[in-house]
This record gives structure tokens, C-alpha cells and sequence, in this order.
């Protein structure tokens, strides 16, 4: 296990090396972060050659990749200036925002284990019925239907139609507390809660819907597998209780790869989420990271590509780890 | 009294070894060794039956396999009609593979299910580019019969067939090239009682016909005293007696082989024999016993076996034993210890 | 021996049977995988014919006037336009018919590729073993931790363009299951014997591959190809749909939808088709995988 | 000597319904095992000997069904009582172990935690008394260093050991019956001499009936008192074990015994007189007697009718027309 850990750590190195050089060859080729200053009348050519100079826009790829690393991994020089919000650098805008993001998309994670798992195991259990077959297209349902379009819907039956929910944002600008306009952030930390919450229930549908499907079905065919089992068998020929058979010694076995199945999903969710948070204009990462690269803003782009790099590996790792705690078999080897 | 003593050797193995890594640690690199085979050496005359019996990781499988080059022998040679093959290239060893077939022991796995039988026959043929194409169909209907099979059934797919009958297939497509030598891998093993007669029949008959040599492997005594001529027990990647088959039966002298033969069930009610229950497990082949590697289960174990790995030495007349105890001549020395 | 009743050779069908045919009368019984061929069999005819099936309007061009609206933007479904006509005065149905053509070929191209190059992954790496292996897994493994939208995102910023940039970025990211699969496919059939059969007869490695060990790895690779349609589809529309895939004026189902959010008090219409045609196309095609799957492998579905 | 009837299996049908059609895995079949006996039930695969054993659990998985016939197990029969009644019976007094060992173990569970469970499950005793209990049936079973194994992993054990430990979790709440299903088969001859002997040991320390299902005839001999030899889902011989294997009657069991090599044998490197043909596929039976087609002796009546399994010697039964009789040629 401590030799599987530290393999695993040690991998981890040269992948997220990788993901940074080729995310930041990519992303230099989307465009020149000072092209913008060139049509300012207000800025000089010199001073433009400076800013260039001071971030190392004039050296070759692999050594401004080095520095914009180090700035990455030792944030000095804050990642780089954001072009889209002028005088901030690439740093404070990502951390400003990152926290909603984060917010919606994990609980839409944990909503979606929460639903799948139970419900893949009741849909193997009861095979051929007709709650089986009401959730197996519920699950197809999901897989197949575009994020984007889901997101649309909902905005237009349940914000534009109904006003049940807001169409966009993820907090109101200001209460109205005994009729006087009070400000988001000065409002008692339970109304900014709950009006938060309010603004991210569709959001988190799609995006819990968007995952639910895909293991649901997954968790199903596990457990039909296990099922068959010669264990499962001998459980039964011990005289166990058929809870007991099924919950003890068939689930434990068949979630084992779903683990692994949500952990490879991190990319997907980060996909999800960017869509989602387009959709209904909400301020986190993912509709930051496309409006840095409809507005070629070079630096913000690359420092969240690589953040999303690391999210991605942090998942595959925690699922690596998870996986070898629930099974012995790897546990040990 | 060998009559095999003025015959051709077609196959020499000397010093055979084959080590497969077990990769672990940090960097998967390989921490240890699985000695599958270890230093085996023995000898097969043309037109003989070779048998080589053990029990799981006794490595016997992966001898008849190395022979062949399916696996890379670690170190060692091994002569085949005098040419040592133990270092040929892939490319050096296809013409080779026309004189040395094999027969495996699974017959669900061993046959392309894909494929019709017609086609897994004619394969051979195929790669050696041997005749025309509609040669290459006339000899494999020459060999279905040959083999009991309806030539009718040349586009059927092996998943329609039973067990036995695939067996047969594969036993086609071995000796569909004419071969000189062939390795039967437990040919009957994964068989029904009904059918291993069968099975094992087909190929007495076709040793006599085609004039082949078998290596035989297999863990059923019962059936290799059937079959062979001389036979080679082996334990943990070693050779531990080698004899004529009527000699290692009648006079079984290292004591793996004595409590080999006593564990066979005998299917004779009356027939009540002293048992020799070995105590403990077969060790792992990955961190074998030094020494003599049985030491760990012999009841006549000494400190010597610990110490030096008995070599497997001529007792005269070709049985050769691998024990401390056991002298030229026959002459037993071990006591319970 | 010649008895009339005792089948010999354990041959239980009067007629041989090859593994597809078996494969496609298993999935006969599957009905809504059945229904979903049909559909997307008419959808591709759709897609195909989409000329004649315009009721003689054309994708591209503006309409001057309809009667029934004062102005042909965004003008509501009426004769010979039955779905409306777009923010540009253009008839949606027509539209969507050629957008269909894009979007499924998209969607097959990208899983073609997809498929083939994880095939060939897929076989290299799992027969070879060793330190090709481990190179090739090595970089699917990281490729797999891409984070795939947001690259796909700037990728096609980098390289605005044709349908084929599309393409392009698409397949880029739709191997690696395919690979991984195979990969997985071929270590187990190794174990099999006849593997090892054919390197006995002395058969080359490239032929062991083509004969032995791609078809008996293909099963796995047709169902995650056809999956992998449904997922390239959206992958097309959403890109797209940012306004970063197939470029105006070519329609697709997904750039049709670009803006949709701005039009939905006014036109709501125009969002609703080629939506649920995206919907109903995956939803086909996952339901066809699933069936496959089945049909593929029935030891699951006991 | 009469003993005391444990168990009476009266024409027990398990019929398969797959989507090709029925299979009759067990099809009519009957035998009784007394208080303390070995039975031996032989067959090839696809005789139905497996099913038998888990239909007597009443453990048969969909397709499968028991469609008819009486188990009657001390008096009562086990097709009549409750899913929570047969519970109960399982694992305390019918207890099972299978083929594979590997797979038989549940692989994320201890040896110890698995073998404790069946304890709990039937016995009143708490958590530590089941500790000990378990720890005690492990050093019982002859595998060392109890107190370690008791928290090892199946993958950690070998193939003998996880059968021990297989049998320790049967024998762990005394059972009156043990069925082994081809316990033995996937182990190597010397691990199998081992585990074999434990089992006759632990019978007579426990005194339990066994119900051995092997498909080598050989352990029937050495294990059983008395055989039943299956053939497509029906009992073709049955009778104690000296009178099958010296006085066979029924071609197939003659056949059988002729044709598997022996170490007693003689005749070496000869052909062996093999029964031809093969076991007919489960959905294409012959007409007739089934194994009419591989018969030498085969006339127009077997090809037609299913004979009766008949006495033709004292407690000997036959299911056949025109039974074999080799007495003379042995003694």
C-alpha cells in the first residue's frame, strides 16, 4: 500500500509537467496577451516592449514556460495580468471566482453518487420491473441530453414561464430588508445562503443529471454481475439473511469499480460545469475560462487550464486511493 | 533395457532456465523472480514419448513452452535435431515451427472463435505458403478425417462443436504440417471422462501413423503411464526423477515421486493403499526452498538438503533421481528424520 | 452410428451460423434498440435527402417577406416554413435538415477516428507489452486527464475554421476508451491459447493482430463507437452552441441554438427542434450501444 | 444394519428455461442418504449433479426452477417450507463447499470474518465466543497459525488452504449433511490427497453425512459407501460402492470404468476401449434411452423407450434394457 501510494504520488509529477507544457504551448498559440495594449493610443510602443520583457514574452516557448511555472507553483507575480478585468492579475480573478464553482459543481457531485448508487442498485435488483425500467430511461434520458440545451429549457419553464427560479446569476445584487435596499454582502450570512442556494437549484440539476445517468446504469450492471457471483452464493448456502447477502457481500463488491468510474469523470464534470455556468451567466471558473478565451486573455486561460489539470489528477488520485482502501486485493499488492 | 538407447535424440534441453519477473515497488520494477524453470536438463529420443508430470507451478507447462520459443528461455540451450534454437530469432524459428507443433490443454481458448474450422486447419498451410489454395483445402479434409471429424463440417465455427471434438481441431492444425515433434500440453486434462479415452486414442494412433515424438505433459499419472515411454516428474521448476515409465512405477525413488504416486486415487474399492499425505503446501515458485527445493514437505528432510541442491544424477540405466539419498545403483539412504 | 436422432460432433443446428448473425438476431429482441435503428436509419435518409425535403427553401438564403409576420426575422411557423424562420430570416426547417447532415457526420467521422486510432492503440499496446506499453498507456493516462471541454474550447480558438477543424479537435479526444478497451481485450485473449496457437505455426505479430486478435476484440469497440456517437454529437452542438464549432452561416444543430437564449421570449420555436433532434439522435444511439452491448455479450443479460 | 434416513430425494425435476429452450438438468432423480453416510453422485459435466446439489439448498438461480419431486430432509420436506425456514437450514444443517475456492471466498471479506459470520448467523454466541469458536475450527481444519489466517485475505491463501478454510466455514455449526461439489477438483493431487483426508477425518469426528459430487469415478471409490452414477439429469446406476465398481451393470458405468487409464492396469500404450461419441447436447436429447446412440449394445427398444431404473440384484438399480453382467469375468 505505502509502495502504491508513493508510486502513484511520483506519477502524479510528470503528468501534471506534461499538462502545464502542452496547455501553455496551446494556449500561447491562441493569441498575444499584449495585442490589445497596441491600439491603446494611450500606451507607448516602449512600455508595451517593458510589459513583454518584465513577463517574458520575449524569450523562446520553453523558457517563458519555465518562469510562467515558477510563477504558477510560487505566485509572485500572481500568474499574469488579466486582459478582460484591467489591473487585476490572473491570480485574483481565478480565486475570487473559483469558490462558487466549486460550491455547485461538488454538491451536484455528492447529489449524484447519492442518487445513482441506491438507485442502480434497486434498478439490478428489481430486473425486468417496471421501476427498472422507468429508471434505466430516466438514465438514458440523461446521458443523452446536451447540457446546454437542458439548461435552456429549465430557464425557460421555470424562470421565464413559472418565476419559480431565477433565469440567471448566482446571487442577487440587494435585499430588501424592512424597505431598504441592503447590499449582497452586507446581508445576514443565512439570507446570502439561502438566496444563493435558490439561484444554483437549476444549475445543480443539470449538472447532477448531466452525471446521474451514466452510473446509474453502470452501478446496474455491477451489481448484476456481482449478483452471479459464486460468493454471493456461498453467502446464501451460510444460511445469511438476503439483506445481508446483498448489502454485505454483493454491494460491497459492486460499487468497488464505480470508484473508479467517478474518478474518471472529473473532466467531464469540469466540462459540465463550464456549460453550466454559461448557460445561466454564474461568475465561477468555468464561464470565466470561456470568456478568457473568446477574449484572448492569454494568461487567465492558462492558469485555468492548468487548475483544472490539477483538479482532474487530485480525482483520479483520491479514486486510486479510494479503490485500493475498498479492495484488499490491491491493498496489499 | 532401454530399447531408446541406440536411438536418435531429436530433442536436447541442457540447463534450461526460464524466470519470469514479478514487478513491484516504486518504479514496477522487477523485485523478484518466478523461477518457473530452473536449470532442467533431459533429453528425448525420436519417435518416443516424453512425459513430463508436476503439479501447478511445477513449471512443466512452461518447459514444453520454452521448447517451443513461445516463451524466451532465460538461459540454457536446447537442440533440436542437433541445432541449438535456444537463441533464433522469431524470423529464424518459422521454418522451424513446420517440425515443432503443439496441442494445448484448454479446448475452448485454443481455437479463434471467429474463425471456421476449415480456416483454423488451413492456417498453417497459410503461413507457410504450402500448395495452392485448393491444396491447402484438400489437405485439411485429408486431415479432419484423419483426425474423426466430418469434413462437412469445414465451415462451422468451433462454438458449435463439444469439447472432445475441439480438441480434435486442435490436434488437426498440429499435425496439419507434417510435424516431427509435438508438444501436447495437457491435451486431455480439460476432457470428460468419456472422451479422454477417446482423445488419447486419436493420438496413440497418429504417434504410429505420422511417426511423431511427443513431449507429454500432464498432472493425471494414471494417464501418462498410459501414454509414454519415459517420463520426468518435476516439482517447483526442477527435474526430480527421470525413468522409464515401467521403472519409475515399479520402483519410485525420490520421495516426491513415492508420494506422488500414493496420492492417485485408485477407482477400486478393494484396493486400500498406505497414503503418504505430504504435509503443508507447494511453495511459492517466487521464493522457492533453498536447497533441495521438496526439503520443506519430505519426511526424510536433513540438514544437507537445506544446504546443497541435490544434482539429478544417473542411477544407471537412464532413471535418473535428483536426491542426496539416492546412490548409484538404486541404493536408498534416507531415514525418517 | 447412423442414427437418425443422435447429432453428432455436438452440431445442435442443422445450418452453420456465424458469430454476426447470432449478434443480430439477439438484437432483434431488443425492441427499443430495433426502434432506434429505425429511427436513425430515417434520420440518416433525412439528413441525406435534405433538398428535396426543403419544400424548395434553401439553408442559406434570406427570405424577403411572409405574409404572415411583418418582418421575415424570426418570423413563427406558417405555410411552407414549418418550423419558422431564424434571426437571419432563414427557414429553420432546412436548416435543421442540412444541420442533421453536419452534426451526424461529425458525429460518425469523430467516432470513426476515434475508434481506429484506439484500435490501433489499443492492439500495439497490448500485444506488445512491455515498454511500448507502458509509453502508449502512459499517454492515454494523460490524455484521459485532460480537462476536455475547456481544451477542446481553445483548441478551436486556435484553429478557427471548416468542418474538418471540428472534426479534428473531436477525434483528438475520442480514443482513449476506445484504446484502454482494447487494450484490456487483447491482454485477455493473449491468455487464450490460440494466440499462442499461432505463434506456433510461426505466424508474424502483424498477423496475429489482424486475424486473431482484432476480431475477437471488435465486440467491445463497436458498442463504445456507438456510444461514442451520441457523445461527439454533443460534443459538436456545444461547441457550436459557444459559438466556436461549425461556423455561420453552415448549420448545425448546435450553432442553431447559438442565441437561442436570446430569443426565447420572442421566438421560443426556435430553441425547442433542434434541441430535442439532438436529443433524440444521442438518445438513439445510446439505446442502439445498449442494445448492442446485449446482443454483443450475453452473458449479462441472462 | 438399517440406519436412520437423513435425507430422501424423490424425483427431483430441475428444469432450466433458457431462450434456446428447456434444459432438463435434473430429471427424475432419487436417492436416499442415511445418518453418517457417504454418497457419491458421479457424473460427467452437464449431468445435472451441480444443480441436484443446489436444488437440495433450494440455492437454483433463475432460469433454473424446481419444477417437481420431494426433498425430504429429517422428515420434512425442504420444497414445502418458507425462503426464512430453509434460511435457517442452510449453513447449520445442510452445509455446502464448491469447486473453486478462489471464487467461493468473497475476495474484500477476512477468511475469519467470513467463517465468524455463519457462526453468528445460527448460533447464539457473541462476537468473541465466535472468534474463538472460528479460530478453533481453522486449527482444526490443519491450517497453521490460526490466530494470523483469521485476518488474512482470500488472495492471500493458497488454493488448499481457502478450501480448508471453505470447510471450516461448513463444519463451523455441525451440520448433519455436507454436500462437496466437486471439492477437490480444482486442487493438485497431493493438495487434494490432503484435503480429502481431512474430510474423511472431520466424518468421523462429526459423524455428518456427506453428499460427495465428483466427476472422477476414482475418489467415489476411495471416498463413498454408496454411488449413483448420473447421466443427462437421471441416476442410470445406483448401489453401494463395492457392487458399481466390481459388478457394474449399466453399459455407460461399464464403459466408464473401462476406459479410464489406470494405474492397475496392464496394458499400456495400447488403445483404450472407449465409449463413442459424446454426451448429447442438453436440447437435442436422443429419443429413447439417452444414451442409446454411444450403446454397443443398443436394440430398437432403447431407441425408443426411456427404460425404468430397475433392482437387478439386491439394492442394485439399473436404469437399462439390457444390463451388463461382468461378475464372472472378475471373480
Amino acid at each position: 500500500m505505502r509502495n502504491y501510494l508513493i508510486r502513484r504520488s511520483l506519477e502524479l509529477i510528470p503528468v501534471l509537467f506534461a499538462i502545464a507544457f502542452v496547455s501553455f504551448w496551446l494556449v500561447s498559440k491562441m493569441g498575444d496577451p499584449f495585442a490589445v495594449l497596441v491600439l491603446n493610443p494611450h500606451v507607448r510602443p516602449e512600455d508595451i516592449q517593458r510589459l513583454r520583457h518584465i513577463w517574458h514574452w520575449d524569450d523562446p516557448l520553453v523558457v517563458r514556460f519555465w518562469y510562467w511555472l515558477k510563477d504558477f507553483v510560487w505566485p509572485r507575480q500572481g500568474w499574469g495580468l488579466s486582459t478582460l478585468a484591467p489591473g487585476q492579475t490572473a491570480l485574483q480573478l481565478i480565486s475570487r471566482r473559483i469558490p462558487v464553482t466549486i460550491a455547485f459543481s461538488s454538491t451536484s457531485l455528492i447529489a449524484a453518487i447519492i442518487l445513482s448508487i441506491p438507485l442502480g442498485v434497486y434498478s439490478a435488483l428489481r430486473q425486468y420491473s417496471v421501476a427498472d425500467y422507468i429508471l434505466t430511461f430516466f438514465a438514458f434520458f440523461g446521458m443523452s441530453m446536451p447540457t446546454f440545451w437542458f439548461g435552456i429549457m429549465l430557464i425557460y419553464l421555470f424562470a421565464v414561464k413559472l418565476h419559480w427560479f431565477p433565469a440567471a446569476g448566482y446571487h442577487r445584487a440587494f435585499f430588501i430588508i424592512n424597505g431598504v435596499p441592503v447590499m449582497f454582502d452586507k446581508a445576514p450570512r443565512w439570507m446570502q445562503f439561502l438566496d444563493e442556494a435558490w439561484h444554483l437549484t437549476l444549475p445543480i440539476i443539470v449538472l447532477t443529471v448531466f452525471q446521474v445517468g451514466g452510473w446509474l446504469r453502470y452501478m446496474r450492471s455491477s451489481m448484476l454481475e456481482v449478483k452471479s457471483m459464486d460468493y454471493v452464493r456461498t453467502a446464501r448456502a451460510k444460511g445469511l439473511p438476503e439483506r445481508t447477502v446483498i448489502y454485505k457481500h454483493a454491494f460491497r463488491n459492486a460499487v468497488i469499480p464505480i470508484i473508479t468510474l467517478i474518478g474518471l469523470s472529473f473532466p467531464g464534470l469540469i466540462g459540465g460545469a463550464m456549460i453550466t455556468e454559461t448557460v445561466f451567466a454564474i461568475d465561477g471558473i468555468g464561464r470565466l475560462t470561456y470568456n478568457a478565451v473568446m477574449s484572448q486573455d492569454v494568461f487567465v486561460a492558462m492558469a485555468l487550464i492548468m487548475i483544472f489539470s490539477i483538479l482532474v489528477v487530485i480525482g483520479n488520485f483520491l479514486a486510486d486511493i479510494f479503490y485500493a482502501v475498498a479492495d484488499p486485493r490491491i491493498r496489499y499488492s | 533395457m532401454s530399447e531408446f538407447k541406440d536411438k536418435k535424440i531429436i530433442l536436447e534441453v541442457k540447463n534450461l532456465k526460464k524466470y519470469f519477473p514479478v514487478l513491484g515497488g516504486v518504479f514496477s520494477r522487477p523485485v523478484a523472480w518466478v523461477k518457473a524453470v530452473d536449470d532442467v536438463s533431459f533429453h528425448i529420443y525420436e519417435g518416443e514419448t516424453f512425459s513430463l508430470v508436476g503439479e501447478s507451478g511445477s513449471g512443466k507447462t512452461t518447459t514444453g513452452k520454452t521448447i517451443l520459443k513461445l516463451h524466451e528461455p532465460t538461459s540454457g540451450h536446447i537442440l533440436f535435431e542437433g541445432k541449438d534454437i535456444s537463441n533464433y530469432s522469431p524470423s529464424e524459428m518459422r521454418p522451424l515451427r513446420r517440425d515443432m507443433q503443439i496441442i494445448f490443454q484448454d479446448p475452448y481458448g485454443s481455437l479463434n472463435p471467429r474463425l471456421p474450422v476449415g480456416e483454423i486447419i488451413r492456417e498453417p498451410l497459410a503461413v507457410h505458403k504450402i500448395g495452392t489454395k485448393k491444396e491447402q483445402e484438400e489437405r485439411v479434409v485429408e486431415i479432419m478425417k484423419l483426425v474423426g471429424l466430418r469434413p462437412e463440417y469445414l465451415h462451422r465455427y468451433p462454438h458449435e462443436f463439444s469439447g472432445g471434438q475441439r480438441q480434435r481441431i486442435g490436434i488437426a492444425r498440429a499435425v496439419v504440417l507434417n510435424p516431427k515433434f509435438i508438444v501436447a500440453d495437457e491435451p486431455v486434462s480439460a476432457l470428460d471422462a468419456s472422451i479422454q479415452a477417446q482423445v488419447l486414442n486419436l493420438l496413440l494412433e497418429l504417434q504410429q501413423k505420422l511417426a511423431l515424438t511427443y513431449l507429454f505433459i500432464a498432472h493425471n499419472l494414471a494417464v501418462v503411464r498410459h501414454v509414454s515411454d519415459r517420463i520426468g516428474v518435476m516439482y517447483l521448476g526442477k527435474l526430480m526423477e527421470v525413468a522409464d515409465t515401467k521403472e519409475l512405477f515399479d520402483n519410485p525413488l525420490h520421495p516426491y515421486t513415492q508420494a506422488l504416486l500414493s496420492a492417485i486415487p485408485i477407482p477400486d474399492p478393494d484396493v486400500k493403499k498406505e497414503r503418504i499425505i505430504l504435509q503443508g503446501d507447494i511453495p511459492s515458485p517466487i521464493n522457492p526452498p533453498s536447497g533441495c527445493p521438496f526439503r520443506t514437505r519430505c519426511m526424510y528432510a536433513k540438514d544437507i538438503c537445506a544446504e546443497k541442491t541435490p544434482p539429478l544424477v544417473d542411477i544407471g540405466d537412464g532413471h535418473y533421481v535428483a536426491c542426496h539419498f539416492v546412490k548409484k545403483g538404486g541404493k536408498v539412504e534416507y531415514s525418517k528424520s | 452410428m447412423a442414427n437418425e436422432d443422435y447429432v453428432e460432433g455436438g452440431i445442435e443446428t442443422s445450418e452453420s451460423y456465424s458469430y454476426w448473425r447470432k449478434v443480430f438476431q439477439r438484437l432483434k429482441k431488443h425492441k427499443i434498440a430495433m426502434v432506434s435503428l429505425w429511427f436513425l436509419v430515417i434520420l440518416i435518409l433525412m439528413a441525406v435527402f435534405a433538398g428535396p425535403l426543403s419544400f424548395g427553401n434553401n439553408p442559406y438564403s434570406y427570405i424577403k417577406s411572409v405574409p404572415w409576420a411583418p418582418r421575415p426575422e424570426l418570423a413563427p411557423p406558417g405555410p411552407g416554413h414549418p418550423l419558422g424562420l431564424d434571426n437571419m430570416g432563414r427557414d429553420a426547417w432546412s436548416r435543421l435538415l442540412y444541420g442533421g447532415r453536419v452534426s451526424l457526420s461529425v458525429g460518425f467521422i469523430c467516432s470513426f477516428i476515434g475508434a481506429a486510432v484506439g484500435l490501433f492503440f489499443g492492439l500495439i499496446s497490448g500485444y506488445f507489452g512491455g515498454i511500448t506499453d507502458m509509453l502508449i498507456m502512459r499517454f492515454t493516462d494523460f490524455m484521459l486527464s485532460l480537462p476536455v471541454l475547456p481544451l477542446m474550447v481553445v483548441l478551436s480558438s486556435v484553429i478557427k475554421g471548416s468542418l474538418w477543424t471540428i472534426i479534428f479537435v473531436i477525434s483528438i479526444f475520442s480514443w482513449m476508451g476506445v484504446a484502454r478497451l482494447v487494450r484490456g481485450e487483447v491482454l485477455s485473449l493473449k491468455e487464450q491459447e490460440f494466440t499462442e496457437a499461432a505463434r506456433a505455426i510461426g505466424e508474424t505479430p502483424a498477423r496475429i493482430m489482424w486475424i486473431h486478435l482484432m476480431p475477437n476484440s471488435m465486440a467491445p469497440v463497436i458498442v463504445a463507437a456507438t456510444l461514442a456517437i451520441s457523445g461527439n454529437i454533443i460534443y459538436e452542438a456545444t461547441l457550436s452552441f459557444l459559438g466556436l464549432g461549425i461556423r455561420q452561416p453552415t448549420p448545425s444543430w448546435g450553432n442553431m441554438l447559438n442565441g437561442a437564449q436570446t430569443f426565447m421570449l420572442t421566438a421560443p420555436w426556435l430553441m425547442w427542434w433542434p434541441g430535442i433532434a439532438i436529443l433524440v439522435t444521442t438518445l438513439a444511439f445510446n439505446f442502439l450501444g445498449d442494445g448492442l452491448r446485449d446482443a454483443l455479450d450475453p452473458r449479462l443479460y441472462r | 444394519m438399517e440406519k436412520e434416513v437423513l435425507l430422501e430425494v424423490k424425483d427431483l425435476r430441475t428444469y432450466f428455461y433458457t431462450e434456446d429452450g428447456v434444459v432438463r438438468a435434473v430429471d427424475g432423480v432419487s436417492f436416499t442418504i442415511h445418518k453418517g453416510e457417504v454418497l457419491g453422485l458421479v457424473g460427467e459435466s452437464g449431468c445435472g449433479k451441480s444443480v441436484t446439489s443446489l436444488s437440495i439448498m433450494r440455492l437454483v438461480d433463475a432460469p433454473g426452477k424446481i419444477v417437481g419431486g420431494e426433498i425430504i430432509f429429517k422428515g420434512e420436506d425442504l420444497l414445502k417450507k418458507s425462503e426464512e425456514e430453509m434460511r435457517k437450514i442452510r449453513g447449520s444443517e445442510i452445509a455446502m463447499i464448491f469447486q473453486e475456492p478462489m471464487t467461493a471466498l468473497n475476495p474484500v471479506y477476512t477468511i475469519g470474518d467470513q467463517i465468524m459470520e455463519a457462526i453468528l448467523t445460527h448460533q447464539d454466541v457473541n462476537e468473541e465466543e465466535a472468534k474463538k469458536q472460528t479460530i478453533k475450527l481453522l486449527d482444526l481444519v490443519g491450517i497453521p497459525d490460526p490466530e494470523k489466517r483469521f485476518s488474512e485475505y482470500p488472495h492471500e491463501m493458497s488454493g488448499g488452504m481457502r478450501q480448508r478454510a471453505m470447510i471450516a466455514m461448513a463444519i463451523s455449526c455441525n451440520p448433519d449433511l455436507l454436500i462437496s461439489d466437486e471439492a477437490t477438483t480444482a486442487l493438485d493431487v497431493t493438495i487434494q490427497a490432503q484435503i480429502l483426508e481431512l474430510m474423511k477425518d472431520l466424518q468421523r469426528k462429526i459423524g455428518m453425512a456427506i453428499l460427495f459430487i465428483t466427476h472422477d469415478l476414482a475418489l467415489v471409490a476411495e471416498m463413498t459407501d454408496s454411488v449413483a452414477v448420473t447421466y443427462t439429469g437421471k441416476i442410470v446406476e445406483y448401489s453401494d460402492v463395492r457392487s458399481v465398481f466390481k459388478n457394474p451393470h449399466h453399459p455407460y458405468t461399464y464403459g466408464l470404468l473401462e476406459s479410464i487409464p489406470s494405474l492397475l492396469s496392464e496394458r499400456t500404450k495400447e488403445p483404450l476401449p472407449a465409449i463413442e461419441g459424446m454426451v448429447p447436447s442438453p436440447y437435442r436429447m436422443p429419443k429413447g434411452c439417452h444414451f442409446n446412440p454411444r450403446c454397443p449394445f443398443a436394440t430398437d427398444i432403447c431407441r425408443k423407450e426411456m427404460p425404468e431404473l430397475k433392482e437387478v440384484e439386491p439394492n442394485h438399480l439399473v436404469r437399462c434394457f439390457h444390463p451388463v453382467n461382468v461378475k464372472e469375468e472378475v471373480s
